[in-house]
């Protein structure tokens, strides 16, 4: 695609853009799909699909040992990914990308991997806004390693806490800080140049969650000085099935692997095996080869886009909502954050967010409602549950228009 | 606005003022169901007799679904045996789960009126247990004793 | 598609079989495909490929939380997958299957899981022709948690020894067998119910490793009485990123969960959370929602062309294989097992596999060579190498043949 | 058949009968590569002296590729100073791993003829290790002096 050098998408970009995503032109229940709810999931653009099928209709075999043709095409095609991969990160290098399923196994191979170097007595830090996925694997490595959790307090606006961050690694038993990037209830990025700089000075390590942050703005895991950094596929453009985990790489070298199988040897007796340097190590088994194509396909097709564009284009419509939405008599928004990514979680009055979320997908429009995998953030806000309407790249002003108006009806429905 | 059929005007009207909120006068069994997925919560008191369920009342907290669901299952259960109450479940979830569709069942289903306000569910799978969640509260409360 | 009802593919029938799988039909080098590598991934039939497209286009969403139409369509679409899984394996419920990355991933789960509950003393039982995915996780059990591994030895014929696999569980010592199915070098097909049978009135549990297995015959887990079966998509005329872990569910729910994150919990605090049901609480983060409804699709595809047919056909395939290629002068088949599948190592003379690899490869003619992720078992068999021919339900005589030449060509080449 | 230019005649007949195969007389330095992924094994047992290397023997457990390569560089390295096998090294792995095609490289790579007979792996990238574990023994034998 190509799309004119404006700092923000014009109208008739942004319909080109939209013919690209098959799904937009979709009904539901009889109504145009407005789909707002890309943080869960964001569609796919048809350069990700056809390609995925193309490789499968025409240069697709298992990769890495294959001595033939196909072999070598597929393997070329996953190893390019990788490196694809690795410059969006702004990686050191390649072998820093360790492709998983998701951004929970990512988080997963962590806690099992490096958790095991951590020792009794030492703490991982994490925050109270936390994803199920960026929380519980730390609850697991607790209990099978008897580490201490320290959770660092947000504050009611919904940004996390610095001083009692810094007053939480100060005794320096911190090994490890995981924390999000951009939450995906409040929409709060964080400042993580900070956490990783506050992080390394009292001798932790650092894991940034980037499931949500690296679909809103560019990302650069060395200008962040990040330890260890995860997406997942699907919420970027891209493919279910395929996920993320950067690592330094004395760090991954060090680490022991995750998951035993072919491919992450270096040789194998009954007695004993080597493991292959990394990533390999890290990678057991055939590896998701058409999803990780894919991936790349979805990264080059937002590079050409371009960052600046999509970051213009979502805080031009999170403004829009945000001064639209609470015109809804009833609604609050939850948070308030220094700085929000396109997502947004709101109430109103004591309509139950699941009769939300029906209703509006009754008139075509796509929300989540219920704890979002972070129940406790919910008791933290002293609620059970939100609404939430997420952005993506295709989003326009007016679906995000026809949102406020469909809730006052909803609201006058119930009142 | 498309409320659809799902949002009929007895759902609304009940999960808006329960009519048999509270606790149950002479109380002889308590029960609880919870949806973690949802955080809905639905605690029953019953008083129950020889004869039958003489008094069910319920303080819920949830959607509308939930709420309305437990207040029409309080009102159509009241004065049944237990028997028949948990028949009723029976048939209540059954109709829901099956998968023909809602105007197969219309006839078929022989549940009272009030319930039938539920039929629209079926193309609404997710919210399910939301109506379903009473029911199940109320078979474990009478299985109890 | 409609195949005839003879117990073996017509001429007909396999062009119009081969007519569905779009890459039969490249070239490679200038020569036609032909494609003898499917044991390490087989290609994929258009509905496959289609339907995962489609899915992307038209009704996509993540799953289970989300109350809107779209969610609601691919939770449906997943969740059938899961069915169709379950019907296909012969399960006792839908519940017994767990979702996964690949073979690998089910094998470590239940390495990882099952294994915490195995105590220092016990043993885990596999056997000398593992796949490295169904050893390396049980060595790192071994060292991880103090138990013992034991193998059992084959015969020089490349069939599993039962005297001494009874003799090895005799102690009652063994918690668990693992044990492949069918091997992917020598294409022994284990004589399955026996080895249940020996392992549960030893009081061992089992795993059979289903990967090989499952692609060419008809298997039923209950009749089996397996506790534990594995197989892997992209071998099943399958997408990447997709693997199964049956389990029975009594001991799935005894099971501690592997991964931790979303969906895979009941409730969460950050003192404590309580697991979901299974499959839920094996299945952390979003699934691979596209590969697994790509592999309900694949496995309806199989049932269309009937497994009798399958069997029948591939049958016939590698008798054809064990008649024409020991013909070619200097060729030796790899092990000669009581029960083959259509998998054929062989070696030539000392001409090194990777150079009959690359000289076939030349020609359009795809195979493995190599250790093929069995190193302890190359060293049983007194090699460092093979190459391998695997087939499928696409493959024909006329390409077996055209090996067979291609083989005498290289052998002049080289002597 | 096709056996392409990658087994061209000098490939297949130092695989056949490598010309250094064996153990330098006056051995001043060993090295081994091994390549786990398919169990090619090189020894190379070389005789340095001040002016470079004067004699290199091999014994080799591997494909034609890597057997003819490490028999070649064998031939090739011979008399040349230290440095100037190492060169060759460099030269020769960017030569195979560069992106740029066979023909494109053909006259720039100012390679030995005899080395050139491996420009066609250039689109057999799997077999490349192949050819390159010799010359990566060589380096490690070089520089552990
Ligand atoms: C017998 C056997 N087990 C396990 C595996 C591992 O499968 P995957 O790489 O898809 O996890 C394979 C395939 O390579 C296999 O052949
Ligand atoms: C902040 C955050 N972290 C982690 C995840 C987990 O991603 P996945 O389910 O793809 O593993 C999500 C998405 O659900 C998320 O929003």
């Amino acid at each position: 695609m190509s799309i004119s050098e404006t700092d923000s998408l014009s109208h008739a970009d942004l319909s080109h853009l939209r013919g690209q995503f098959p799904i937009l032109s979709q009904t539901v229940h009889g109504k145009p799909l407005i789909f707002l709810d890309s943080a869960a999931s964001a569609q796919k653009p048809d350069v990700v699909i056809d390609g995925m099928a193309e490789m499968m209709r025409s240069q697709y075999a298992n990769i890495h040992r294959g001595l033939h043709w196909m072999s070598e095409r597929s393997t070329e095609a996953y190893e390019a990914a990788r490196s694809r991969v690795a410059e969006f990160l702004g990686a050191g290098s390649r072998e820093e990308i360790i492709f998983t399923h998701n951004s929970t196994e990512a988080i997963n191979l962590v806690a099992y991997s490096y958790g095991s170097l951590i020792r009794p007595g030492q703490a991982v830090l994490i925050s109270e806004m936390e994803h199920h996925a960026n929380l519980v694997p730390w609850q697991m490595l607790r209990d099978r390693a008897g580490i201490d959790l320290r959770v660092a307090p947000i504050s009611d606006d919904g940004d996390l806490d610095l001083d009692a961050y810094s007053a939480l690694l100060s005794d320096g038993k911190v090994a490890l800080v995981a924390i999000t990037h951009m939450s995906n209830v409040l929409g709060t990025v964080t400042p993580a140049a900070r956490l990783v700089e506050m992080a390394h000075s009292a001798g932790a390590k650092i894991l940034l969650d980037g499931s949500q942050a690296v679909v809103h703005r560019r990302v650069n895991v060395r200008e962040l000085d990040a330890d260890f950094y995860t997406f997942t596929g699907h919420k970027l453009y891209g493919p279910t099935g395929i996920g993320v985990l950067y690592g330094r790489r004395e760090l991954l070298e060090a680490m022991p692997p995750f998951m035993g199988g072919g491919d992450m040897i270096s040789s194998v007796t009954f007695e004993k095996s080597t493991w292959a340097p990394v990533p390999a190590k890290f990678e057991a088994g055939t590896p998701a080869i058409v999803e990780a194509v894919g991936l790349g396909i979805a990264i080059d097709w937002m590079e050409s886009v371009g960052f600046d564009m999509i970051e213009a284009h979502e805080a031009a419509l999170t403004k829009h909502a945000l001064r639209v939405l609470p015109d809804v008599p009833g609604l609050s928004i939850v948070g308030k954050p220094k700085d929000r990514g396109g997502v947004v979680s709101f109430t109103m009055d004591d309509v139950h967010p699941h009769d939300i979320a029906t209703l509006l997908d009754r008139n075509g429009i796509a929300v989540r409602a219920g704890h979002h995998c972070a129940e406790p953030l919910m008791r933290r806000l002293g609620l059970t549950a939100t609404a939430r309407a997420s952005f993506a790249v295709y989003t326009t002003e007016h679906e995000i228009d026809v949102l406020a108006a469909t809730l006052r009806r909803i609201r006058q429905f119930f009142v | 606005m498309d409320a659809c059929s799902l949002y009929d005007a007895v759902i609304v009207a009940r999960s808006r003022s329960p009519q048999y909120a509270g606790t149950a006068k002479a109380e002889t069994a308590r029960a609880q169901g919870t949806n973690p997925l949802c955080g809905d919560r639905v605690r029953l008191s019953l008083c129950e007799e020889r004869d039958g369920i003489r008094d069910l009342r319920h303080e819920t907290r949830g959607c509308a679904i939930c709420i309305a669901s437990t207040d029409l299952m309080a009102e159509t259960v009241m004065g049944r045996t237990k028997a028949d109450a948990l028949e009723l479940a029976r048939r209540f979830t059954d109709m829901l789960n099956s998968q023909s569709s809602a105007a197969d069942l219309d006839d078929e289903a022989g549940l009272p009126g009030a319930l039938q306000a539920f039929l629209p569910l079926k193309t609404h799978r997710s919210r399910l247990r939301c109506a379903t969640l009473p029911w199940t509260a109320l078979g474990e409360a009478l299985k109890h004793d």
